[in-house]
């Protein structure tokens, strides 16, 4: 019972967290380039302006993916407050990414058929980053459980740290910022228009939205598990991700989808496989 | 009914039924006959699950015996004739390599008469009966699928000349072979089988009798014979290597020597590189792409749910008998063909050569299983070879069904398919969505391998690289056939019986064992396990799946409980609520459309997808797909994946040797 | 006053061209002024590097044909859609036709730069 | 490699560039060309606003004896200012603000009625 | 007021089109999103897609090509929506009443709600258009609920 | 064969502040061939120039293109001037230079913001523009407007510079130097920027004169090429010498025009401490006479050409412009096929179309 309880509040209280964020994002954004910048409740009215404007569409099909992008976020973030399987996790956030993809591509397109077909580029650059953070975790740990995480009294960025860089690595495709912001782009000008989200408007705009805040507080949750003991220090450690990407999305002009899947395949492949190795190694002298 | 009743069903009757077959010209009383030998095979197949397994059986009469020998060379003098008419000189040389050296072995040594002696004939346990199931209860619904699907692929091609029972004989002889195959004990007998199932195989993929048909089955025929080679060598150095004695011939005493018996590891690595060729591992993935050109029941039968996993039955039979060295190297080349044919995967074009691509990177995750060799491993393999098989075959199906549709195999040609065929779609989405995604079987599969996978880190890294690249190849198909202009009304086609009852038939399997698959692995795939390794745990509690920690072949010294949970039910409930509900609830109104952005200027109504370009001329959208031909295209890798194949086979053999002799 | 100014025959225009494209200038552009009953054409050209520039013109009839330069000099294929859709200044080959749509819409005014169509101000609230 | 930091991070502690308009409003410069305005007494109608005005935003209706001024036409070019020769066109530096239907500015012009009572 | 209609009122999203302008406008809607005005102070973002944009800022003249641009990008935004017509040209044709190929002011084509004078207008006044269109905005989300 | 996607790119997009529309289609990402489709910018000036009387087509000129309007100004007055012919004051002259290059400067600074963004490098954008502010207050200042400045005159020029004006001028011009130098600084050595222009769309020096470009576009490729090097105006008696890259591709492109900049600033600096006292304006006499003259003039995206023919009436008997851009298009027909889409946006910038201009 507890642990419903636990999933409910999360579950409640995670967009307001992730909208909040959104919105210092988007002040300190402005404030690095010299802008006051909006509110910082901006996100807010325009998740709620999204939500009372009418419904238009092109495609029904499309709005069944956007419900499962956002039911499976959802789920993410309760494997996590729950502290269940974190490979689990990490394929779930896949069929959440997949949906996503799937909503892009099914509506006869241009834009959002480029954006989708990004996404899987990025798809591709991400998912073994987080893959490989759910080894890593096991071979620290033993299991692939968040719990045993928390258990764990020594914290995992101190033999982790080459994961913990390849993460950010991942965050910073989580959170669409430059260097990596191909498929869709929060704000400015891109190629693609707005990417997967050309065609989608109105509520269900607003619905990904949501799905964003949802992926934000579950990405930041992954990373301060780098630090669970005590978890402030993990959840400042998150902050400090945070503020860092928003420095790197502003000294960075965007690049190409095929850079960013080298540059993540190489940082993946380097930093985590001889984090991986070096404690297999350890364990194996030990 | 008694074992040798059961055992009569399944292999005789396809027997009796392909002749019979061949013999009927009539399209109604053939499918009549195909479809009651479905539905015996079926209902003969559950019923040995209630035998008291595992049990030996060895027929009373050593006729038998001198039938399968007259039956071997027959096959292998077809083959030779076979190379010599196609004039294809690979065929026969690996022909005459089989063919010389069993004759030497038994007339010239004299190995024949000992050789009747070998028991038992049979094995039924578990493992095999797991197998059974899947062949006739997967394999039988193709068979029925095929009855229509062969109507309409003559049709099609205007051919004069019908030359469906021919292709059905073959088809349902099969079913026989691979009953046989994969009950089998003696080795010769499997060893027989093996043979049987290469030639229909052969004769299958050559049917349509086009040149690239032909050449594609005599690759099949002669990669396979390498296969086959690598048997006979297998029998006779385990013949000679033991002093003249049978005890080696059977698959039982091989496994039971687990792995201590130095001089075994050579015959077991030769024995396991067949299997890995009919499992068209790389290097030898080039048979089963080329198989593709046959129609498609052939390719749902034989190259993705059944055949093929003869290969890795193969392999995980032999588990047992590899030491710790080659079982990491086994579970290296299969988690590389897992990772090399996932890449591969992306940049191809045609809808059956990626589903050929994802069969052959599935089949080296579950060899990779194999070489693990831990419980957890192998109860992974397992689970993969079930929903595998139920999901590849649904979709190859399903492929079939969308080539008679739009007469294209081509992804390209599958753009809004959603739109034409709806209920197609919707099934071979299901399909999709099952092969890589939560809550389904072979994600649940997959994830237990990859915890599983963490002794072999080389492995571990492959198979997380290539989880990535599966997810892309299927999401760039998946969206090619959801990618339709804006209309309502679609209306739904209607599916011949034939079509339509293994279509559901499997797609109902999906979720039935998707969601069943706690109780079921309580129940019986557990003991299946139990044939290979010796089981310790129990990865169940109640529905859900729940990995104790010490399942792992990495020990830790702290007790943490817990490696890894699946919540199944509550993940069926969140695809429920995401996917299904919406599906069901979520409706969109006429005055609600709009047409799509076309840098406003878009030309016309709602639906669609035309725009005025230069000096005001109306342009068609075009949206091909991305396939990453520059960096993923078979041009560009294959060089390195044989190098790095064939290195790895080098090392295996290396390893063997260097322990047996 | 022109500098450099040569007159010159529609049937020479290509050969007189081509010796441009050789000695590599750079072309400018085209001027077509209506004359009242002929157009008078005038091309452009400039010798790079440097700022020296030289002129072709030719005087021909409203119905003539002249050919398109557009095959030595690719750019000059905008000047001369644009002189037939403004003038009717027929054009043959060349590279790019936008069949008089370039710049003019399909309900925009036919031939508005010739002097006798009154094509003034359609525009205004 | 990151080229930008230190310009962001004194952007950072620099404060914000922005002027807060419409709170803060800066003056237009002196000669700003903001928008006209008509005197109607001084105004004799002679036109050659009119005549000079290159968006045709003026009308002269000399039997009305009025001015019509189209301000959503007006291209603030000032032609008319310096055209004017009672200087009965008032250059101002303020911008007119924007309205939701497009006005129409009657001036009666009082100098030329006063011209022609006198005569 | 529900918060939905005080958000509504909070966060207009802009579709910046250019008929046949002459780019002077169009800089100048561009520079309302530089620092030294940085209309993202009133949650407007530049969004360059019509199915996404609340408020539609139309530059320049309407020209026979541009005029069917217009009426797509008009109908592909969902409501409730505003059109802005910045500058003379956009409103009434301006400098080029007399040119050929212009149909005239936006009006001519889709209804406008506010006008922006000037030419190029500056970005003050287009600021000031934008809290205009936005007050009207908020009378009409206020009466229709 | 790859498959093949064909879809516009344009009229209205995020990256095109104006319409034209690219038929493009592409392989995966990769394009292989363009079709460009214009016409959304057609106004009709040339003809609305043969309908009103001369003093008012400044007006209409200087709306051809509202960036490059102080140029198109004044390059109109310049050649009609030259039908009488007649001199305008030496002071006038130097005003009308210092106007040019500081609309340049404006421009220049408002390309490598728009080329920032088109990289998504947002912050970059963000501070070119800040800067332009400053360029753009001066022109406030001295012309009456941020944009359209309508201060050159046939004869002459509408407003002068005072002291106070000019020494608010040099500070303020100083200033933005020294912050652009920075920030060009940035643009030319940040990596992510050179990832993404360093090759992409390259002229050869021959490719670049057959086709016919001009500006900064043609001196990127190597041609030292430019309409100051004429003398008209008061460059002949400034120090200038135009600035010249040989790679021809988008980095080359944005560094001839970071240099420019502040090549601009210079020559205004320069030509503020040169300029003589005196005279602004004469009045022409009459009408335009019956003749023909050619101006050309280097305007920020290039050369324009201006031809005039009057008739000795209040009116023009033919108005004909070529602007910049119009000559630079068909150069994105050979650049385009081969590039990424990512990189359409940044080659499409990189020749800095003005499709108002374009189009009339």
């Amino acid at each position: 019972m507890n642990q419903v309880w636990i999933a409910i509040i999360a579950v409640v209280v995670a967009p307001f967290i992730g909208g909040l964020l959104a919105g210092i994002d988007r002040k300190l954004t402005a404030r690095l380039q010299g802008r006051y910048g909006p509110p910082i409740l901006q996100p807010f009215y325009d998740f709620f302006k999204l939500l009372g404007k009418s419904k238009i569409a092109t495609n029904r099909t499309q709005f069944i993916w956007l419900i499962a992008y956002l039911v499976f976020m959802i789920t993410c973030l309760v494997f996590l407050v729950l502290q269940q399987d974190l490979l689990l996790l990490v394929f779930l956030l896949g069929f959440a990414g997949i949906s996503f993809v799937l909503a892009g591509f099914s509506t006869k397109s241009p834009y959002s058929h480029f954006g989708a077909n990004r996404e899987l580029m990025q798809i591709l650059s991400y998912e073994p980053i987080l893959l490989l953070f759910a080894l890593a975790v096991y071979a620290q740990n033993g299991s692939f459980m968040i719990s045993s995480i928390m258990e764990n009294s020594t914290p995992l960025l101190i033999s982790l740290w080459p994961v913990f860089i390849a993460l950010v690595i991942a965050l910073t495709i989580k959170m669409r910022k430059s260097p990596f912001d191909i498929a869709t782009s929060h704000h400015g000008h891109q190629e693609l228009v707005k990417g997967i989200m050309t065609e989608i408007s109105g509520p269900y705009y607003a619905l990904v939205t949501l799905t964003e805040w949802y992926e934000l507080v579950l990405v930041l949750g992954l990373i301060a598990l780098f630090w669970s003991n005590p978890l402030w220090v993990g959840i400042l450690i998150a902050l400090g991700a945070f503020i860092l990407e928003l420095l790197i999305d502003n000294v960075n002009a965007r690049l190409t989808g095929g850079l960013m899947v080298r540059i993540c395949w190489a940082a993946a492949l380097i930093l985590c496989v001889l984090n991986i190795l070096y404690i297999y190694f350890m364990r194996g002298v030990a | 009914m008694d074992i040798q009743g059961m055992l009569a069903v399944a292999i005789l009757l396809p027997v009796v039924a392909a002749v019979l077959v061949f013999l009927i010209r009539q399209y109604q009383l053939r499918g009549l006959i195909v479809i009651v030998t479905a539905v015996a095979l079926i209902v003969n197949s559950i019923y040995f699950l209630k035998l008291d397994l595992p049990m030996n059986f060895t027929p009373d009469n050593p006729i038998w015996g001198t039938i399968i020998t007259v039956l071997d060379y027959a096959i292998l003098l077809f083959y030779i004739y076979a190379g010599l008419s196609l004039k294809n000189w690979l065929v026969l040389i690996f022909a005459l390599t089989q063919i010389i050296p069993l004759a030497w072995w038994e007339f010239g040594v004299g190995a024949s008469h000992a050789l009747e002696e070998i028991k038992p004939a049979f094995l039924i346990d578990n493992l095999a009966v797991l197998m059974v199931l899947v062949i006739s209860i997967i394999g039988s619904l193709i068979c029925v699928y095929a009855i229509r699907y062969m109507y309409d692929h003559e049709e099609h091609k205007k051919l004069e000349k019908s030359r469906q029972s021919r292709f059905l004989f073959w088809l349902v002889l099969f079913l026989g072979a691979m009953n046989g195959l994969v009950l089998a004990d003696n080795l010769m007998w499997l060893y027989f089988f093996w043979e049987v199932t290469t030639l229909c195989c052969f004769q299958l993929i050559a049917h349509d009798l086009t040149k690239e048909a032909i050449n594609n089955g005599a690759r099949a025929l002669w990669m396979n014979s390498i296969g086959g080679t690598a048997m006979v060598a297998a029998m006779i150095y385990l013949y000679n290597a033991n002093g003249g004695n049978i005890e080696y011939l059977s698959l039982s005493n091989i496994i039971a020597s687990g792995g201590v018996e130095a001089f075994l590891l050579l015959p077991v690595a030769l024995m396991c590189f067949t299997g890995m060729i009919k499992a068209a591992q790389m290097p030898f993935q080039n048979w089963l792409l080329g198989a593709m050109v046959a129609p498609t029941p052939v390719s749902a039968l034989l190259h993705s749910s059944t055949m093929v996993k003869a290969g890795v039955y193969l392999v995980i039979r032999l588990a047992p008998a590899f030491n710790p060295v080659l079982g990491m190297i086994v579970a290296v080349c299969g988690a590389f063909t897992f990772f090399a044919a996932s890449v591969l995967a992306i940049s191809q074009t045609t809808g059956k050569r990626v589903l050929a691509y994802s069969t052959i990177a599935n089949l080296g995750l579950i060899i990779a299983c194999a070489g693990l060799r831990t419980e957890l491993a192998i109860a992974a393999a397992m689970l993969l070879i079930i929903f595998h098989a139920i999901s590849k075959g649904l979709l190859f199906m399903c492929a079939g069904t969308i080539e008679h549709q739009i007469w294209s195999r081509e992804i390209e040609d599958m753009e809004g398919l959603a739109e034409k065929a709806p209920l197609t779609t919707f099934i071979t989405i299901t399909g999709m969505l099952s092969m890589f995604l939560p809550p389904f079987g072979m994600l649940l599969g997959k994830w237990m391998a990859l915890e599983a996978v963490y002794a072999v880190p080389l492995a571990a890294i492959l198979f997380v690289l290539a989880s990535a690249a599966t997810m892309v190849f299927w999401a760039k198909w998946l969206g090619r056939l959801l990618q339709v202009t804006p209309k309502l009304g679609k209306k739904i086609e209607s599916l011949s019986l034939s079509y339509s009852v293994p279509l559901w038939s499997l797609f109902v399997g999906i979720f039935v064992f998707g969601i069943g698959i706690a109780p079921l692995y309580d129940r019986f795939i557990k003991f299946a396990v139990d044939n290979v390794i010796p089981i310790q745990h129990a990865f169940t509690e109640g529905w859900q799946i729940i990995l104790p920690d010490a399942a792992t072949a990495l020990s830790l010294e702290k007790g943490v409980g817990l490696l890894g949970s699946y919540p199944v039910l509550p993940l069926f409930i969140v695809f429920a609520i995401a996917i299904v509900l919406p599906l069901l609830f979520v409706k969109l109104k006429p005055q609600e459309l709009r047409p799509i952005y076309l840098c406003g200027e878009h030309a016309g109504d709602v639906d669609t997808d035309e725009w005025y370009a230069e000096a005001d001329n109306v342009s068609k959208l075009e949206l091909g797909g991305y396939y990453f031909e520059s960096a993923a295209s078979e041009e560009s890798l294959n060089a390195w994946v044989y190098v790095i194949a064939i290195a790895l086979l080098v090392i295996m053999f290396s390893i063997a040797l260097g322990v047996s002799l | 006053m022109i500098e450099n100014l040569k007159e010159i025959s529609k049937d020479t225009l290509l050969q007189e061209v081509q010796k441009f494209a050789d000695a590599k200038a750079r072309f400018v552009t085209t001027v077509c002024s209506d004359l009242g009953d002929k157009l008078e054409v005038t091309y452009y050209f400039n010798y790079s590097p440097g700022v020296d520039m030289v002129a072709l013109r030719m005087v021909v009839g409203k119905d003539e044909e002249v050919p398109s330069i557009s095959g030595i000099y690719l750019t000059a294929v905008l000047s001369e859609n644009e002189m037939f859709e403004q003038f009717g200044l027929k054009v043959k080959d060349m590279a790019i036709d936008f069949g008089g749509l370039m710049l003019l819409g399909k309900d925009s005014p036919v031939k508005p730069m010739v002097k006798d169509d009154a094509a003034a101000g359609k525009g205004g609230e | 490699m990151p080229v930008m930091l230190p310009t962001i991070i004194r952007n950072l502690f620099g404060g914000p560039a922005t002027r807060m308009y419409p709170v803060q409003v800066r003056d237009p410069f002196e000669g700003a060309r903001g928008h006209i305005e008509f005197d109607d007494d001084k105004c004799i109608l002679c036109g050659n606003c009119a005549r000079q005005c290159p968006a045709a935003a003026i009308e002269i209706n000399k039997e009305k004896n009025e001015l019509v001024f189209y301000p959503a036409r007006c291209i603030i070019c000032f032609v008319c200012a310096e055209a004017c020769k009672k200087d009965a066109v008032i250059a101002s530096n303020k911008w007119r603000t924007p309205y939701y239907t497009k006005p129409v500015e009657v001036h009666v012009a009082k100098a030329k009625k006063e011209k022609a009572k006198k005569e | 007021m529900g918060i939905i209609q005080t958000s509504q009122v909070k966060s207009p999203w802009i579709l910046h089109f250019c008929n046949s302008s002459c780019n002077g406008c169009d800089i100048e809607v561009l520079a309302c999103l530089t620092p030294l005005y940085d209309v993202e102070r009133f949650g407007i973002v530049n969004m360059g897609n019509p199915k996404h944009a609340d408020v539609m800022v139309v530059t320049g003249p309407v020209n026979y090509r541009t005029a069917r641009v217009l009426k797509n990008l008009y109908n592909q935004i969902p409501d409730p929506k505003m059109v802005i017509a910045v500058g003379a040209c956009a409103s009434t044709g301006g400098v080029f009443h007399n040119c050929y190929n212009i149909l005239g002011g936006v009006d001519k084509v889709i209804p406008v709600d506010v006008y922006v004078p000037g030419c190029a207008a500056r970005p003050e006044a287009i600021i000031d258009g934008v809290v205009l269109a936005l007050q009207k905005l908020s009378k009409a989300v206020g009466v229709a609920k | 064969m790859a498959p093949r996607t064909i879809a516009p790119f344009g009229p209205q997009h995020p990256v095109l502040p104006e319409p034209i529309q690219l038929k493009i289609t592409y392989e995966n990402e990769k394009v292989v061939d363009v079709v460009p489709a214009l016409g959304y910018g057609h106004r009709g000036i040339e003809k609305a120039c043969e309908l009103n009387e001369y003093p008012k087509n400044i007006h209409l000129c200087e709306r051809i293109c509202g960036i490059c309007s102080c140029m198109h100004g004044i390059s109109y007055c310049e050649v009609v001037e030259r039908l009488w012919p007649m001199e305008v004051p030496p002071r006038a002259k130097y005003l009308r230079t210092i106007w040019s290059e500081m609309s340049r400067t404006h421009s220049h600074l408002l390309w490598l913001g728009l080329l920032a963004d088109a990289l998504g490098f947002e912050s970059m954008f963000m501070q070119f523009w800040r800067i332009r502010e400053k360029v753009l207050d001066l022109l406030e200042m001295t012309c009456g407007s941020r944009v359209t400045q309508s201060v050159s005159v046939v004869g002459g020029v509408r407003r002068d510079i005072d002291d106070e004006q000019k020494k608010i001028c040099i500070r303020t011009l100083q200033e933005v130097r020294q912050e652009a130098e920075a920030l060009i600084n940035v643009l030319a050595t940040d990596p992510t920027v050179k990832a993404r222009t360093v090759g992409k769309g390259v002229l050869t020096k021959e490719q670049a004169i057959l086709l016919g470009n001009n500006g900064p576009h043609l001196r990127a490729s190597g041609v030292k090429e430019d309409c100051r090097m004429l003398g008209m105006q008061a460059y002949g008696e400034l120090g200038f010498e135009p600035v010249v890259e040989t790679d021809g591709d988008c980095y080359a492109r944005a560094l001839v025009r970071a240099r420019e900049t502040l090549q601009a600033i210079d020559l205004q600096l320069e030509a503020f401490s040169k300029m003589p006292e005196g005279e602004i304006y004469v009045r022409p006499k009459g009408s335009p006479p019956a003749n023909e003259a050619v101006y050309r003039c280097e305007q920020a995206r290039g050369e324009v050409f201006y031809y005039a023919k009057g008739n000795g009436t209040r009116k023009l008997e033919r108005l004909r412009v070529r602007t910049p851009t119009f000559a630079n298009i068909p150069s994105l027909l050979v650049m385009l096929p081969g590039s990424e889409l990512a990189d359409v946006p940044i080659i499409v910038l990189s020749i800095d179309p003005c499709i108002s201009c374009t189009e009339r």
